[in-house]
């Protein structure tokens, strides 16, 4: 037997490989020099030049036969969004990481080898590959949630989600093995030739089912849900934007790509569990979020619930849902990230402003801050000339379209239960203080210039998205199997 | 001055300068002092006054067929079908009622410069009261049903902002609500009755609705319309049952009641269905609805002024009465009668109300007539002119109210029958009674008030001497045939009603006989010439003569003419009896005990207000709190509360649920998934 | 100028928009300045209006000015927007009411009047927006956009009470209006399953055919949710609670008189686009007006509360409105427009005269108040004019609209006229009673006697009292105007009912049971 | 005999595995562990897949479970108040819930009926499981050198000194 | 009908490891839901890893391809990760809160 080492066309993973190698240069530039702006300037030049090998792999298409790691519209749009998010994360993180004791050497790097899970888990073809970027990503989050070492509620949201964390992905894993074990391959194409071919195994489905509680564990879906709120209060702020933005919409971005296209044959079977999947979790995380005092822990239940709204395209799962679903991921990405980065971006000395009572009179001591936290919670809440509304748009679109009013109609009835709670944070920013107002606190320069980008970016795609429709109409069509 | 035809193209500045007035001082009325107000407020409607005489004269001047002159201004509202132009017309009938309104305001805002001298609010009351006058002579100027409309709502507001003058006074609120909301309630059928004319019709002018309204609709649509038109008189000219309030009213400044409630406002109503004749006279029914209310107005209301105590209310419920009088005669077919008794009624009542304005003036706000007495000599021009105001209205013979009251009186006998004949002298005799028990109980007897006694100005006498003077000659406008008279009132107005004058149909069926019928026709003399005689009407004169009165024409109404006359006379006799002749004897008091029962529904005003307060007003106080709590806050809001409470509430208890413990979360996960791997 | 070359429409949609948005960038800071500012923007809307007034043909029934351009072509929605004669006086009268919401609010005092009057001008363009929409989408838009500046007036600025208010205000329109949202989804998907065009264009939607099972509850969508926002009787009482916590200068008050919105709405949108149950539900839709009608009238009555007074009888007035929208003839379309200008005259005019009252005696209970007008004759004045003008009398613009109503209603059934028309009487009932208790009798003894108008309140008063009056004496201003779109508009509805048989309000019942009788092939649809 | 050596593993396997669950001391729980995963090894070794066996022998129970036991030993907790499984709400819960899914689970992964394919010879040698490691497999291979780096800078970065 | 069970029994086939995988799966599951001290969950964690292998190297078996063998050696690798980072993570906690009761990280709740 001939041992021939393969032909790897680099080209195909230059963007991932790039990745890595800065995240690696940049653990060597902490460990030479311990300075964190050197780190922080080598991740971000990682990241330009991953964003700039993507660009240039838009176009382009692998045949599966050459290479583990997909590249398609698809791919790229994502790849495009993770980087982003990444380096929104960064920036957010600048001062933050410096006041909350965090340690930037490697926090980092953390975030680009995180980056890189998403990066390779959106493109891969195989469930080892998948695996392995989950993991990539999990622990690396498992990482930076708990990197801010002396406060206890990182300690305790650390220990929280590595916990329940693994445990999911052992539930991934025992249904990746059903799934090989029904189908005798790990490939994605190969697995759903499989499928298609005779009648959908009984391991399979059970696999199916196994491995939609450790991505449903990732994506937050009720019930796998629990962990969320903990981890996302205890969670150094910006790491919970970057779970809420990046790491949740990698694993749903992958989701849908395991119904569209592996998966397609079973799908039907699983509409009514999707279905109710979706409606709890957009319930469950609405009616939690009513009352809740923590700001941080009102955007977790919040980025529940928007789970919930994603989850109704996997239901219908036509090429307008899909599409609805990758604008919806999208809008949401930039609004969660941004709606966290404001609160990052609003802690008073060392304590951050946690509690909603602290968001009293903002709009008077910190305008910017508030007013792009304000365009973010109309965008999350699907009020028009945002983004948000724009998603929720095409989302009920496709689900009136297809025929699932129910389904839309209990979407929208959630919408304006979520107003009460994010219109209620908006009131309170804009209340007049009593007496005299507190003296406007100067917050880092490129948070707040980051924030205001983003607050912008949320009101030209509310306003005129149809760029932006047209690269998801393109990112769609790579992944929009003939099947449906 | 304009001449010749041209005049009436200046129509439109009869009611347009009393409201150049009226916002001049609503404007400027603060800072421009009191004698600029007075002169800018009299001195409006003293022009417009003038310029409804010249136009008199003008009018009078041509010929019977021309005296009708129409004046659009411009198109007021036009939706589709739907128009009603902003137009004028001048006929008989709005002739000699802007000649009376215009005249009669003028005097009584003479006597309110006076009367009202040591008001804060001077210029406010000349801004009502000129408004008032715009709004009324816009009422009886009006081209078409919603310009009526118009003068009609706006009288009703100035009427309204006039009683509630005195704002400070818990009274004068309380009655300017009150008149505001029962004379709107009669409004409302007023309005329905526009509405469904101008379904009808398809029109709301009047030359065009009333030029063959018998061609247009049936006997029962003229019977709703004209029902409906008479509610909404009823409810301005305060008959029975939405009289009510006319009483409250007195609580506005006097010269407002002696204009607004007793000469000019409250005989719209009368005017209204004057107007609408036609429309009444295709409906024997509605007529003989209108002749029973007004009678039951007329005798109600005497039986309360009979026992009243306060002067003005006294003169409240005689109004009440007279006016009731007027839709009486209305309803039997004497809609001239009707106008005749509706002028020489407000000279009277005028001359009345100023004069009683004085007495209170004099004694400091006094009204109640107990307390006053033995004022002949020390207000004796007062006392003069009340007495002639007090004998024209009881209708004493030459005497304004007497030629008036006669024709109603000869008319009721005619079509109404004798029994309405005798309820209507019976009345005829109260009024001599009350309006006499004021005289002898105020001016006679002795002096029961210590007040230090302000005696009428000039300009307060001046206005008493005038309408005395109208009452005494007033009547002669209009003095019967039989008298020798030529019943020039009847004559002048004949064109706009028609074939009228006493040919009502009431009680009678309408089917006559032809031969009656001309014969009644050729009888009715001179005053229904020129006219075009319907059958119908023929139909409803040759009742009249079917019950068989064979008696001569004259000799009848000589006869009735004695009878009332007497019935007026003894009256008078009756209240010098009571009050001044059987001195100590207090046989007012001793028939008060007696008639215990009477006396009391008397004063208690038949107890219409307590018995409108218990069926109206408080269930709907009532029910309006109901609504609220049971309805409003029980059943819409709990609902939201429900809802909104429910969700916050599982807003509370399902974040319990996220227990903090890893345990539990990986105990849920699994509950997921065994559920989730069952189902698949 | 040259209209051609210059969108008038759309300048007067952004100029209040930039506004806002300069005010909330730049100026959040410096009150004077944003309050100056916001001022002049609003007046020149008043005169951007008069101009488009004075080149509006009054002869053309058809959608003027229009300006038609892509806005997202990859669903078929379009920046669509034109002006016909209803549209035209919500406009102005809009822009006239803003500005005095403004003039209204000028001496209020406290911190974040920039925002105050940067919110007030965004609720502006979202007004006039919706009046001049003609896409569904955008109308969508504009129609949510308005709430939020909404929401913030009365949240930010509101009484003791606003927190519950606001709420109330959120869950029924957001609710109902997010309904709304489906609906239009659904109609604009039966538009491409009937047509092959994807498009939000109301023009083209109009005369989609829907079928029955589905047309119910799209169409009951659609009018809940502008029932709601009218409001209409059982979905009101938000809008009483959103009045008491509303500011008190009244600013708000005036400006949430525009949610007439709602009626707007039920005319141009309902009618076209769902004749059929339009006319179907009419008998429904006129005992629900009815019912708000005389029910607003009666709880008026019994309110303690100035605003919340008036707020019931706005519910009271916009129940006529609606009565004559659904009479579907040409009077009461005319009297629904021009009572819905009224309205916002007479109610805007009492709620103003109140939040003066309020500056001075900080309550609104009425039981607190009485014999003001010893000392404040001109404030009692403008108040007993307004209160009249409510009333109807005719010379003021309420009575015409009313009194076109009744016949219109007249026209279709006398019941409907007759009960309409009884809240004549209801009406002079509670609102003069109001002043009874407000003004009149013995005033509680002060310390100081309270200031009467000043200038600039006597002078914003005045603005609309003497519009009241001008249009009341001269209404064809406006119905000229009207008169050829109600028509075009009643030309469609009756067009695409036309086939419907006599018993035309009994389908209504048909439709229902035709809806039970569908079966539900998925389940979890 | 295969069957014998097939339930003797098993019952190792599961007494063992059931023994790191419901010892009452940590140090227990890791030992029972150790035994478990041998007998997995064993299994693996069964499976014909002897390379695997060897690096669960080696890396399993020789790497992880010692840094186990240096965390256990390290980390001088107080172990009497967790010692015993509390009878407490959450835990009956649990214990009821895991049961069910025990149950289900085991009985539904079960059920169907397999057979074993037959395989050339050289079946899960080292040989053969790096000739496909090194090629098809190559970018996953890579991944995980990232993952080890990964887990060496948590570990820095969270347990290391400042 | 007996003698088919006992046949099936006595015949080691695939199911007869799947079992043992699921079992030890459960076992793990078990384990995490009802223990508390942290480093007993890690082990837990350990155990459903193990359950699945021998899965994956069930299946494989019968299917005669590698492709599982493969995946559990990198699934030993991330396990090794895992259990790396939980470690540390676990010494990072008790460090500051001196304790290993997962029943005890409970601050962060509703």
């Amino acid at each position: 037997m001939e041992m021939t080492l393969p032909f790897v066309n680099l080209g195909t993973i230059m963007p991932q490989i790039i990745v890595a190698f800065f995240a690696m240069a940049a653990l060597m530039v902490d460990a030479f020099y311990r300075n964190t702006r050197y780190v922080f300037a080598v991740s971000i030049l990682g990241l330009a030049l991953a964003l700039y090998a993507v660009y240039m792999q838009c176009g382009l298409v692998i045949p599966p036969e050459e290479s583990m790691v997909a590249i398609n519209s698809y791919t790229v749009f994502f790849n495009v969004i993770f980087l982003l998010v990444a380096a929104v994360t960064m920036f957010l993180s600048l001062s933050y990481a410096d006041l909350t004791g965090i340690d930037g050497g490697k926090y980092y790097p953390l975030i680009l080898l995180a980056t890189l899970g998403m990066m390779l888990l959106i493109s891969s073809r195989d469930m080892l590959l998948m695996f392995l970027a989950i993991e990539l990503l999990s622990i690396s989050s498992y990482i930076l949630v708990a990197s801010q070492r002396d406060r206890w509620m990182s300690n305790e949201a650390a220990i929280k989600y590595m916990l329940t964390g693994a445990f999911a992905s052992a539930f991934l894993l025992f249904g990746i093995a059903l799934v090989f074990g029904a189908t005798g391959t790990m490939d994605f194409m190969k697995i759903k030739q499989a499928l298609s071919d005779g009648p959908v195994l009984f391991h399979a489905q059970i696999g199916l089912a196994m491995m939609l509680v450790g991505l449903g564990f990732k994506v937050a879906m009720v019930p796998f849900h629990m962990w969320a709120p903990d981890v996302y209060e205890g969670a150094p702020t910006p790491i919970s934007g970057f779970l809420s933005a990046g790491s949740k919409v990698a694993v749903f971005a992958f989701l849908l790509r395991l119904f569209a296209d592996p998966f397609a044959v079973p799908h039907a079977d699983w509409i009514a569990v999707l279905w109710w999947i979706s409606v709890l979790s957009m319930v469950v995380g609405n009616v939690s979020a009513l009352l809740q005092k923590s700001v941080k822990r009102m955007l977790a239940y919040s980025s529940i619930a928007h789970v919930g709204y994603m989850l109704m395209a996997l239901v219908i799962l036509d090429t307008r849902a899909m599409e609805a679903a990758v604008l919806y991921m999208a809008v949401y990405a930039i609004t969660g990230l941004a709606a966290f980065g404001c609160v990052a971006c609003l802690s008073k000395g060392p304590e951050e402003r946690l509690d909603i009572q602290d968001y009293t009179a903002l709009a008077y001591s910190h305008p910017v801050q508030a007013g792009v936290l304000s365009v973010c919670l109309l965008s999350l809440a699907g009020i028009p000339l945002t983004a948000g509304f724009i998603g929720k748009f095409y989302l009920f679109g496709a689900a009136v379209n297809a025929g699932f009013v129910g389904l839309a109609v209990i979407g929208v009835l959630n919408s304006a239960v979520s107003l009460y709670y994010y219109m209620g944070l908006m009131l309170k920013m804009y209340t007049a203080p009593e007496g005299v107002g507190e003296i406007a606190v100067t917050s880092p320069m490129a948070g707040r210039l980051v924030l205001i980008v983003l607050g912008l970016a949320i009101l030209i795609l509310g306003i005129y998205p149809s760029p932006v429709l047209g690269f998801v109409k393109v990112a769609v069509a790579a992944i929009a199997s003939p099947v449906m | 001055m304009v001449e010749g035809r041209e005049i009436f193209n200046l129509l439109w500045l009869v009611p347009a300068i009393p409201l150049f007035g009226a916002l001049f001082n609503c404007l400027l009325g603060y800072r421009a002092g009191n004698l600029v107000v007075s002169i800018v407020g009299c001195g409006s409607i003293g022009l417009s006054f003038l310029l409804s005489l010249c136009i008199f004269r003008v009018f009078y001047g041509l010929p019977v067929e021309d005296r009708q002159i129409e004046l659009c201004l411009f198109q007021w509202i036009v939706s589709g079908d739907f128009q009603a132009p902003l137009d004028l017309l001048l006929d008989p009938l709005s002739m000699v009622m802007i000649t009376m309104v215009s005249g009669v305001s003028f005097l009584i805002h003479v006597y309110s410069v006076g009367y009202m001298a040591n008001d804060k609010c001077f210029a406010r009351y000349f801004f009502y009261l000129n408004l008032f006058v715009f709004f009324m002579l816009t009422l009886v100027l009006a081209g078409n049903f919603l310009v009526l409309y118009i003068g009609w709502e706006g009288v009703g507001l100035c009427s309204y902002l006039l009683i509630s003058f005195w704002y400070e006074r818990r009274s004068a609120a309380a009655a300017g609500l009150k008149a505001f909301v029962v004379t709107r309630f009669g409004d409302f059928f007023f309005a329905l009755g526009i509405i469904l004319i101008f379904l009808q019709f398809g029109s709301l002018h009047f030359c065009s609705v009333f030029a063959n309204p018998g061609e247009v609709i049936g006997v029962s649509m003229a019977t709703w319309i004209a029902l409906l038109i008479f509610v909404g008189a009823v409810g301005k000219s305060a008959q029975v049952p939405l009289h009510t309030w006319l009483p409250d009213a007195m609580e506005a400044p006097t010269p407002v009641s002696a204009l607004i409630h007793a000469a000019t406002m409250v005989t719209a109503g009368v005017y209204l269905v004057a107007r609408c004749y036609p429309i009444f006279e295709l409906s024997p029914f509605s007529l003989q609805v209108v002749a029973i209310v007004g009678l039951l107005t007329a005798f109600i209301s005497a039986t309360v002024a009979l026992v009243h105590t306060d002067i003005k209310k006294i003169l409240a419920f005689s109004t009440i009465s007279q006016l009731g009088h007027m839709f009486l005669a209305l309803g039997v077919g004497a809609p001239g009668a009707a106008i005749f008794h509706l002028l020489t009624h407000a000279f009277a009542k005028a001359l009345l109300f100023l004069g009683s304005g004085a007495v209170i003036h004099a004694l400091n706000d006094e009204m109640d007539i107990r307390k006053m007495g033995g004022l002949r000599r020390y207000i004796p021009a007062t006392f003069f002119t009340f007495t002639i105001g007090a004998l024209a209205m009881s209708g004493v013979p030459g005497l304004a109210g007497f030629f008036s009251k006669d024709a109603i009186l000869y008319a009721t006998f005619v079509n109404g029958g004798p029994l309405m004949w005798a309820l209507i002298v019976i009345t005829a005799s109260m009024t001599g009674f009350y309006t006499f028990r004021i005289i002898f109980v105020a001016f006679f007897g002795v002096k029961r008030w210590d007040v230090h006694l302000h005696a009428p100005g000039k300009a307060m006498i001046l206005p008493l001497v005038l309408l005395a003077l109208l009452a005494i000659t007033g009547g002669y406008m209009g003095v019967p045939h039989v008298l020798g008279g030529s019943d020039r009132i009847s004559e002048f107005l004949s064109p706009v009603f028609g074939n009228a004058e006493v040919h009502g149909s009431l009680g009678s069926s309408v089917e006559g006989v032809a031969l009656a019928a001309e014969e009644g026709g050729v009888v009715e003399g001179e005053a229904a010439e020129g006219a075009p005689q319907g059958t119908e009407t023929a139909e409803g004169i040759a009742g009249v003569w079917e019950t068989g009165i064979q008696m001569s024409e004259k000799s009848l109404e000589m006869l009735l003419m004695l009878v009332s006359a007497v019935m007026a006379l003894g009256g008078i006799g009756l209240a010098f009896y009571f009050y001044v002749y059987s001195g100590g004897r207090d046989v007012p008091t001793r028939l008060s005990e007696k008639f215990r029962v009477a006396y009391s529904i008397f004063t208690n005003g038949w107890y219409f207000d307590a018995l409108y307060k218990a069926v109206f007003v408080d269930p709907y106080m009532k029910l309006s709190t109901f609504f609220l709590k049971a309805v409003d806050v029980a059943v819409i809001d709990n609902i939201v509360r429900g809802v909104a409470g429910s969700l916050l509430s599982a807003g509370n208890i399902l974040p319990g649920l996220q227990l903090g413990v890893v345990r539990w979360y990986a105990t849920v996960m699994v509950l997921g998934a065994i559920i989730i791997i069952l189902y698949i | 100028m040259d209209v051609s070359s210059w969108p008038i429409l759309s300048v007067l949609i952004l100029l209040p928009a930039a506004g806002a948005v300069f005010i909330f960038v730049v100026l959040q800071q410096n009150e004077f300045l944003s309050k100056l500012l916001a001022f002049l923007i609003s007046v020149e809307t008043v005169v951007l209006a008069v101009f488009l007034f004075r080149r509006f043909d009054p002869a053309d029934g058809e959608m003027q000015f229009v300006e038609k351009m892509d806005w997202i072509p990859e669903f078929g929605a379009s920046y669509h927007v034109g002006v016909d004669g209803i549209s035209l006086f919500m406009v102005m009268i809009t822009t006239v009411m803003v500005t005095l919401a403004m003039l209204s609010s000028w001496d209020q005092k406290g911190r974040g009047q920039a925002l105050f009057y940067g919110f007030l001008l965004l609720l502006e363009a979202g007004l006039i927006g919706i009046f001049l929409a003609m896409d569904l989408l955008l109308f969508y838009v504009f129609w949510e956009v308005m709430l939020i500046p909404m929401y913030f007036l009365i949240g930010v600025w509101g009484g003791a009470n606003r927190r519950y208010a606001t709420l109330k205000l959120i869950i029924y329109t957001m609710g109902a209006s997010l309904l709304m949202l489906v609906a239009i989804l659904a109609l604009y998907f039966y538009h491409h399953a009937q047509v092959g065009e994807y498009t939000f264009d109301i023009t083209k939607l109009y005369g989609t055919p829907i079928p029955p099972e589905v047309l119910l509850p799209m169409a009951l969508a659609f009018f809940v949710a502008f029932a709601v926002k009218s409001p209409l009787f059982p979905f009101h009482t938000w809008l009483t609670d959103a009045h008491a916590e509303a500011p008190v200068s009244g600013a708000v008050d005036i400006t949430g008189l525009l949610i007439k919105t709602g009626a707007y709405a039920l005319l141009r949108f309902l009618l076209p686009l769902f004749p059929e149950f339009s006319m179907s539900f009419a008998p429904i839709v006129v005992a629900m007006a009815l019912i708000a009608n005389l029910y607003g009238a009666m709880l008026a009555a019994a309110q303690n509360d100035l605003k919340r007074l008036i707020a019931y009888a706005s519910v009271s007035h916009v129940g006529l409105v609606i009565l004559g929208i659904f009479v579907f003839n040409v009077q009461g379309i005319d009297g629904a427009v021009f009572m819905m200008v009224s309205i916002a005259l007479c109610s805007g005019g009492l709620f103003m005269v109140v939040g003066m009252i309020y500056k001075r005696s900080g309550t609104k209970d009425i039981s607190q108040l009485g014999g003001l007008w010893k000392d404040m004759p001109v404030l009692a004045g403008f108040f007993m004019f307004f209160v009249v003008a409510s009333v109807g009398l005719p010379g003021l613009s309420n009575f015409v609209g009313e009194f076109l109503i009744f016949v219109g209603a007249f026209k279709v059934s006398v019941l409907y006229g007759v009960v309409a028309a009884f809240v004549m009487v209801l009406t002079a009932v509670y609102l003069l009673w109001m002043f009874w208790r407000v003004m009149l009798e013995k005033a509680p003894e002060r310390a100081t006697p309270w200031r009467d108008l000043s200038m600039a309140e006597t002078v914003t008063l005045t603005i609309p009292a003497i519009i009241v009056v001008v249009i009341g004496v001269y209404p064809k201003i406006l119905l000229d105007r009207i008169e050829p779109s109600a028509l075009k508009l009643l030309g469609q509805v009756k067009k695409e009912t036309a086939q419907m048989d006599d018993l035309g309000r009994w389908k209504s019942l048909r439709l229902v049971e035709r809806l039970k009788e569908v079966k539900r092939d998925k389940p979890w649809r | 005999m295969e069957q014998i050596l097939f339930y003797i593993a098993f019952t190792i396997t599961v007494v063992s595995a059931a023994s790191v669950v419901l010892q009452g001391r940590v140090m227990y729980s890791v030992l029972s562990l150790i035994v478990t995963l041998l007998g997995v090894a064993w299994i693996y070794a069964m499976l014909s897949a002897p390379f695997l066996a060897i690096v669960q022998v080696i890396l399993y129970a020789g790497a992880i479970v010692v840094l186990l036991l240096f965390a256990v030993m390290m980390l001088k907790f107080d172990e009497t108040v967790q010692r015993r499984l509390r009878p407490d709400l959450l835990g009956v819960i649990g214990a009821l819930v895991a049961l069910v899914f025990a149950g289900m689970f085991v009985s539904l992964v079960s059920c169907g009926c397999f057979e074993f394919a037959s395989i050339p010879a050289d079946y899960g040698s080292i040989k053969s499981i790096g000739s496909v490691l090194y090629t098809q497999y190559l970018i996953p291979l890579e991944l995980a050198s990232v993952l080890l780096l990964v887990a060496v800078v948590g570990a820095v970065m969270l347990a290391g000194r400042r | 009908m007996q003698a088919e069970v006992i046949q099936s029994l006595l015949v080691v086939g695939p199911s007869h490891f799947l079992v043992l995988g699921a079992t030890l799966f459960s076992l793990g599951v078990l384990g995490f839901l009802v223990r508390n001290n942290i480093i007993v969950l890690l082990m837990c964690i350990e155990l459903m890893i193990n359950g699945a292998g021998i899965t994956f190297i069930a299946f494989c078996r019968q299917m005669g391809s590698l492709e599982g063998q493969i995946f559990v050696l990198f699934v030993m690798v991330v396990a090794a990760v895992e259990i790396a980072v939980g470690l540390s993570i676990v010494v990072l906690v008790f460090k500051n809160r001196a304790t290993l009761n997962a029943d005890e990280m409970e601050v962060l709740k509703w």
